[in-house]
C-alpha cells in the first residue's frame, strides 16, 4: 500500500490566505483539508447601523480584485429592498462597469495567476521573461478593464480631449496631485463637468 | 550588486493594495528587472520565506493571531519595511467596529459553529512594528506607490505632503460638498494624495486616507452641526476608514457627550 | 512709518536670473571635489563648477548661502562657509539633519556631481563693517557662515580693526574648523575664544561654559565695533540680549536667521516673516529689524 | 487710454474671431446636478462664446490658475544635469471676463513674480496673455471698493462696460489697440452720450455695495493688535483647509519637491501651498516656526494687510470675496478685520 500527501501550505498566486493537505492512499483520495486562515473582517456585522448611503462605500473594499461585483451586488440588494427602479441608462453603465471588471479580473486571471503554471514557472513576472510580447498583451488588456472601471477610456471628439490638447494651463494639469506620468495618462486634467 | 531583495505581503484585507502594484501594469515588467521579488503569495507560487529582505511592503490589519506572528517574521527579516494601505496605516474598515467585543460581531455573522475561528480585534499593522515609510489610500495610489518605490531604489525619502483634501479638491474646482451641499465631507481631515478622487465625482470624502496631522476636530464637528447635519450622521461617516485613531482624536469624547445628553444610545 | 512709502518699493532691482543661470529655479552641476568630516556628524564639502567659466565667475558675500539638488531626493540651503577671496573652489559644510543630507552622506561621493543655484539672500554687510572692529559670535553650526566671514576679514586683513571670534561648542568634539582657528590665533589674525559646554575625555585647554561667558573675558570696544552673532534660537535669546545690554546699538548687532526655505528667490513665501523674505531680505538682518518683525525671532 | 463703443450684438462676432488668437478663457457655469445651474463658475477654456458668463462675479479659481498652473514641472533631471521643464512654445491665452479686482491682482502678481528675480514660469505666460475687462455689478461678498481696488484703467488689453445696447470699451494697450484694429467688428469712437451712461453706471456702481471695510489704517491697527484674542478665536474655528488661499487670487505661495516618475529622470515639481497648512514653515531640524493654528492664521491675515502694504505700498487683498464664498466654516474677512479694529 503506498501512502503519499500534498502539503501546500501557503497557496499562491490566489487572493486570499489558504493552505492545502490531501491525503493519498493507493492512488486514492482518502481526505482533503482546506485551512483558511484569512482573518475575519465581519462585514455583515460592520454594515449593521450603517446608513443605505454608506452601503456601497464599504461593500466594495470586501475584495478588491470584484470590487465592481461587490458594487453593482450591494445596490441591486438595496434597490430591491427599497423598491427603486433604476433609468436604462444607469443599468447600462453598471453593465459597462462589470464588463471592465471583467475584462481585468479574466486578464489578471489568465496571464498572471493561472498561466504561468502551465509554462512551469512560478510567476507572471518570470513569464513575462520568456514570453514578452504575450506578457505585455495580458498586461494591456487588463489594464483596458481597469481603464473603463476608472472611466478615464479616452474617448475621441468630444469636449475634453479638445480642451487637453493645447492651452499652457491644461496641459500641465489641473490638480496639485496627479503625479507620475501613469496618472496623467490616464486621467483627464479637465473634467468636463462644466457646461 | 545585485538586485534589492523585495517581498510584497498581505495580512487581514482585501488584496487592494497589492492588487494596485499588479495594475502598474506599464512598470511592472521594469520593476521586476530592477527588483528581484522573492517573497509574493498572491502573484508567486515559488515563495522563499526566510532570506533577508531589502524592502518589504504589508498591507492589511492584523486580525488573527497568525497576522501577528506573520508580520513580526517579516519585520525581523527586512531592512525597510512599508505599510501599504489604510488597513495597513490606520485601521481601515475592518477596524471600524472596534467597540464591540470579537464575540459579538463572530455571532453575528457566523451564529454559533465557527469557534475554531483564529480572530482578534482589527488593528492596524503599525500598532505592532515599527514602518519606515506609511503610505495610506484605500486602495493605495498607483503614482504613489511608484514614486515612493523610486525613491527608495535611489536611497532618497520622498516627501508626501501633509495637507487635507481640500488642497486638491479646490484645484480641481469642485463644487464644495460642505458648502453647497451641505454634506458630511472628511475632507478638511483627511490627508491628500487621490487627487480628491470623490469630490471630483460628486460624492463627499469619506476620510480613505486617514487623517491628516492635527486635524481641527472641533471646528469639523462644529461647521457639520451648524449646517443642521446631526451627530448620528457625523459620526457614521467619520468613523469608517480610521475609526481608532478617531476615536483617539475626540470621537469618543463626542459619544460620551452625547450619550450624557441622551442622544445616540 | 508712511505707508505710502514702503520699504522696498519696488525690492532691489536685480539682473535677471541667478550667477548659476537666467532661470533662478534651475541647478547647475557643480563635482564633489574632496569631502571630510569636521566634526562627527558634520562635513565639509569642497565643490567646483563643472562649467569652468562659471567655476571662475562664481562670487559671493559670507552670509550667503546656496541651494544644493540632489537627482530624485531634493532641494536645501546651506550657507557658505568659504570666502569669495578663494575663488575656484566653494565649501559647503553640512550637518546631517534630514533625508536630503542624509543621503548626501551616505550616497554621495567624490567625483559625483550635485546641483548647486545660487548665491542667494544678501550676506554680511561687509562693506559697513570696514574700519571697524569686528566682535563675531558663534554658536554650534553658526559657526559655518561665520566662517566665511572670518575668512573674508583675514584676506582683507587691513580694512579692519581687531577681529575677534567668540565660539561657543557643546564639546571638544562639537568644535569646527578648530585648527584652522588655533593656525588663525597663532599668526595673529583675530583673536580667538572658545567655550565648550562639558569637557569630556578629550583634553581641553579652553573654556568650560557659556558662550557668554566669553563676553565678559574678551575686552571689546563697544563703540568702534560691529557685532554678528549667529546660532540656534537659545544662543541668540542669551546671547543678543547680552549684547544690547553691553551697549551695543541694535544696528550695530547683525544675525543671520532660519525659516524652512523652498524657492531661495522670494517667491515661494515659506521663509516670510512680515514683510522680510527670509531669502531675498536675509538671511542677515539687524537686531532692530529682527526685533520688529511680526513674530518672535526666537521661540 | 481710448474709448470705444460696440453694439451689443457684435461682441459675440468680436469674440468669435479671438479664438483664432488663442485659446479664449472665460467664466463657464459648473454644471450642477438636476437643472445644471449651480451659480458657480470656473475659468475655462471655451469653444462656443455663448458659454462664456463674463458677467459672474467670481469663478472659483482666479485666473492665477492660467499663470500659476497649480502643478508646474520646473525642472527635469537626468544623468546629472537639470533642464527647464516646461513644454515650449506656451499658447497665447486670453481671458474675457476680468474684473477690475481681477486686473488689480494681475498687476500684484506682476510686482512678485516679475520684480528681483524674475519668475521664468510666470513670465513666460504672462507675455501671452491677453486680458479683456467686464464691467461687474457687487453682490454681498464685494468690498474692493474698500481697498481701492474697484476701477481699475491699466493692467488690461481691453475692457467691456455694458451700457443700455451697447458696450463702453477701453483700449489700455498698444494690444487692445492690435485687436480692435485687427478685427474691425464695428467698433467706434464713443460719445459723449457714451460717457455720461457710462459715468451713471459707476455711480450705481458704487452705490450697490453693501460690504464695507476701513482699510486705511489697518497695518498701524494690526501692528498693535498682533496678540488680539480674536487670532485664538479664528485658531479655534479655522480648519487650515487652505481653501481661502488656493481660491485667493493673490496666494501663490508654492511648494517644491522632487519626484520620480521614473527610474533615473527626476521631476521638481511646483505645487500651490497655503501658509495654513501646519508643515508650511516646519524646518528640516523639525523646528515649526507656526506650528499653533492661530499663528498661521494670523500670518495669513497679517501678510495680506500688513506685510503686503510695508512691502509694496498696498495691501495684496484685492476683495473679490472669494475667501467668504468659500470657507466652510463661515470665516469672514471683513468681519475678522472689524472685529480686530473694535469696530464689531
Amino acid at each position: 500500500m503506498s501512502k503519499r500527501t500534498l502539503s501546500i501550505p501557503h497557496l499562491g498566486r490566489v487572493e486570499g490566505h489558504g493552505g492545502i493537505y490531501v491525503r493519498i492512499e493507493d492512488d486514492e483520495v482518502r481526505e482533503v483539508n482546506l485551512e483558511v486562515y484569512e482573518g475575519s473582517r465581519y462585514y455583515e456585522a460592520l454594515l449593521r447601523g450603517k446608513h443605505v448611503d454608506d452601503v456601497q462605500g464599504i461593500i466594495t473594499r470586501v475584495c478588491a480584485i470584484c470590487s465592481a461585483s461587490h458594487t453593482v451586488a450591494a445596490l441591486m440588494a438595496l434597490e430591491d429592498a427599497l423598491g427603486i427602479t433604476v433609468s436604462t441608462r444607469t443599468h447600462t453603465l453598471r453593465g459597462l462597469l462589470l464588463l471592465g471588471s471583467t475584462i481585468e479580473s479574466h486578464a489578471l486571471h489568465i496571464f498572471a495567476l493561472a498561466l504561468p503554471d502551465f509554462f512551469h514557472v512560478p510567476s507572471v513576472l518570470e513569464l513575462a521573461a520568456s514570453h514578452p510580447r504575450e506578457v505585455t498583451f495580458g498586461l494591456k488588456l487588463k489594464q483596458l478593464g481597469n481603464r473603463i472601471q476608472e472611466g478615464s477610456v479616452d474617448v475621441p471628439s468630444t469636449r475634453s480631449t479638445r480642451a487637453s490638447e493645447g492651452s499652457a494651463a491644461s496641459r500641465t494639469s489641473a490638480s496639485c496631485a496627479p503625479s507620475g506620468r501613469n496618472w496623467r495618462r490616464r486621467s483627464n486634467p479637465w473634467p468636463a463637468r462644466s457646461s | 550588486m545585485s538586485a534589492p531583495k523585495v517581498g510584497i505581503f498581505g495580512l487581514t484585507g482585501c488584496a487592494g493594495d497589492q492588487l494596485q502594484i499588479l495594475n502598474c501594469e506599464d512598470e511592472l515588467l521594469r520593476i521586476a528587472e530592477r527588483v528581484e521579488i522573492v517573497d509574493w503569495v498572491m502573484a508567486r507560487s515559488q515563495n522563499d520565506s526566510n532570506t533577508p529582505l531589502d524592502v518589504a511592503f504589508v498591507e492589511g490589519v492584523v486580525a488573527t493571531e497568525r497576522d501577528l506572528a506573520y508580520l513580526k517574521s517579516i519585520r525581523a527579516r527586512s531592512r525597510t519595511l512599508v505599510a501599504l494601505g489604510t488597513c495597513a496605516v490606520w485601521g481601515g474598515l475592518p477596524a471600524m467596529r472596534n467597540e464591540l467585543p470579537r464575540e459579538v460581531l463572530r455571532r453575528e455573522v457566523y451564529a454559533g459553529g465557527a469557534e475554531f475561528l483564529d480572530t482578534r480585534e482589527a488593528r492596524p499593522a503599525t500598532d505592532f512594528v515599527p514602518f519606515e515609510f506609511r503610505l495610506p489610500g484605500c486602495p493605495i495610489e498607483r503614482h504613489e506607490f511608484l514614486r515612493l518605490l523610486n525613491a527608495i531604489l535611489c536611497g532618497g525619502k520622498p516627501e508626501f505632503l501633509n495637507v487635507p483634501v481640500c488642497w486638491e479638491c479646490k484645484t480641481r474646482e469642485n463644487l464644495c460638498r460642505v458648502v453647497h451641499y451641505k454634506e458630511v465631507c472628511c475632507g478638511a481631515m483627511t490627508r491628500a494624495g487621490c487627487g480628491a478622487r470623490c469630490p471630483s465625482h460628486g460624492v463627499p470624502c469619506a476620510g480613505c486616507r486617514g487623517p491628516v496631522e492635527e486635524p481641527n476636530y472641533d471646528a469639523n464637528i462644529t461647521m457639520f452641526q451648524d449646517r443642521g447635519i446631526s451627530w448620528v450622521e457625523i459620526a457614521r461617516k467619520m468613523e469608517a476608514f480610521s475609526a481608532p485613531v478617531w476615536m483617539k482624536l475626540g470621537l469618543e469624547r463626542e459619544h460620551a457627550r452625547e450619550r450624557a445628553r441622551g442622544g445616540r444610545s | 512709518m508712511s505707508l505710502t512709502q514702503a520699504r522696498h518699493p519696488l525690492r532691489h532691482a536685480s539682473p535677471r536670473g541667478l550667477p548659476t543661470g537666467e532661470n533662478p529655479y534651475l541647478p547647475v552641476p557643480a563635482r564633489v571635489l574632496l569631502q571630510s568630516d569636521l566634526v562627527p556628524g558634520v562635513r565639509l564639502y569642497d565643490l567646483r563648477f563643472v562649467d569652468p567659466g562659471l567655476a571662475e565667475r562664481f562670487s559671493w558675500v559670507p552670509g550667503q548661502f546656496v541651494m544644493l539638488s540632489m537627482l530624485g531626493v531634493g532641494e536645501a540651503p546651506f550657507s557658505l562657509p568659504s570666502s569669495p577671496t578663494r575663488r575656484g573652489v566653494f565649501q559647503l559644510a553640512i550637518r546631517e539633519a534630514g533625508s536630503l543630507t542624509g543621503h548626501l552622506f551616505r550616497h554621495v561621493k567624490e567625483g559625483d556631481v550635485v546641483g548647486i543655484r545660487g548665491p542667494l539672500g544678501n550676506g554680511f554687510p561687509v562693506e559697513k563693517f570696514y574700519g571697524n572692529d569686528l566682535l563675531l559670535v558663534a554658536g554650534g553650526l553658526g559657526m559655518v557662515p561665520l566662517r566665511g566671514l572670518l575668512q573674508f576679514a583675514i584676506d582683507h586683513r587691513e580694512r579692519f580693526g581687531r577681529i575677534t571670534l567668540l565660539y561657543g561648542a557643546r564639546s571638544p568634539e562639537q568644535v569646527l574648523f578648530r585648527g584652522e582657528l588655533t593656525g588663525v590665533e597663532r599668526r595673529g589674525d583675530a583673536e580667538i575664544h572658545l567655550a565648550v559646554e562639558r569637557g569630556t575625555t578629550e583634553p581641553w585647554g579652553g573654556r568650560v561654559g557659556l558662550v557668554t561667558d566669553l563676553l565678559d573675558a574678551a575686552s571689546i570696544q563697544v563703540g568702534r565695533t560691529y557685532a554678528v552673532a549667529c546660532g540656534p534660537p537659545i544662543f541668540y535669546k542669551h546671547v543678543l540680549d547680552r549684547l544690547v545690554r553691553m551697549g551695543f546699538s541694535k544696528n550695530q548687532v547683525f544675525l543671520s536667521l532660519e525659516r524652512r526655505m523652498e524657492c531661495g528667490v522670494g517667491k515661494c513665501g515659506h521663509c516670510s516673516v512680515g514683510y522680510t523674505m527670509t531669502c531675498l531680505h536675509g538671511p542677515v538682518v539687524s537686531l532692530w529689524d529682527a526685533l520688529n518683525l511680526p513674530e518672535l525671532i526666537y521661540t | 487710454m481710448q474709448t470705444l463703443r460696440l453694439e451689443v450684438q457684435r461682441l459675440p462676432v468680436f469674440l468669435s474671431a479671438l479664438r483664432d488668437e488663442g485659446d479664449l478663457f472665460a467664466p463657464v457655469e459648473r454644471l450642477a446636478p438636476k437643472d445644471g445651474r449651480s451659480g458657480v463658475y470656473s475659468l475655462e477654456r471655451i469653444f462656443d462664446v455663448a458659454q462664456a458668463h463674463p458677467e459672474a462675479l467670481r469663478t472659483i479659481l482666479p485666473f492665477k490658475k492660467l499663470l500659476l498652473p497649480p502643478r508646474t514641472v520646473l525642472t527635469r533631471a537626468r544623468d546629472g544635469a537639470w533642464e527647464d521643464g516646461d513644454e515650449l512654445p506656451i499658447r497665447p491665452m486670453i481671458f474675457y471676463g476680468a474684473h477690475a479686482c481681477d486686473v488689480h491682482s494681475l498687476k500684484i502678481l506682476d510686482l512678485l513674480f516679475l520684480s528681483d528675480f524674475a519668475d521664468p514660469y510666470y513670465q513666460r505666460r504672462r507675455e501671452q496673455l491677453t486680458v479683456i475687462g467686464y464691467g461687474c455689478i457687487p453682490d454681498d461678498k464685494c468690498f474692493c471698493q474698500s481697498l481701492g481696488t474697484a476701477n481699475v484703467d491699466d493692467g488690461f488689453d481691453l475692457f467691456f462696460t455694458p451700457l443700455e445696447g451697447r458696450f463702453m470699451v477701453t483700449v489700455a494697450s498698444a494690444r487692445g489697440d492690435d485687436l480692435v484694429r485687427r478685427y474691425p467688428v464695428g467698433f467706434e469712437p464713443s460719445t459723449r452720450d457714451d460717457t455720461r451712461e457710462y459715468l451713471d453706471r459707476l455711480k450705481r456702481r458704487t452705490e450697490a455695495f453693501t460690504l464695507a471695510l476701513d482699510a486705511h489704517d489697518l497695518p498701524y491697527v494690526l501692528e498693535l493688535k498682533k496678540d488680539d484674542p480674536v487670532w485664538e478665536e479664528l485658531g479655534r474655528k479655522c480648519l487650515c483647509c487652505g481653501s481661502c488661499s488656493m481660491v485667493c487670487p493673490t496666494c501663490t505661495c508654492f511648494n517644491m519637491w522632487d519626484e520620480m516618475p521614473e527610474e533615473n529622470c527626476s521631476e521638481r515639481l511646483r505645487c500651490w501651498d497655503a501658509c495654513l497648512y501646519r508643515d508650511y514653515a516646519l524646518v528640516a531640524g523639525g523646528h515649526n516656526f507656526r506650528a499653533r493654528r492661530a499663528d498661521r492664521v494670523r500670518n495669513r491675515y497679517y501678510h495680506k494687510q500688513e506685510a503686503f502694504v510695508r512691502e509694496f505700498g498696498m495691501p495684496s487683498c484685492v476683495g473679490c470675496g472669494r475667501c467668504i464664498e468659500n470657507c466652510p466654516t463661515g470665516i469672514h474677512v471683513v468681519e475678522v478685520f472689524q472685529h480686530v479694529r473694535g469696530d464689531a
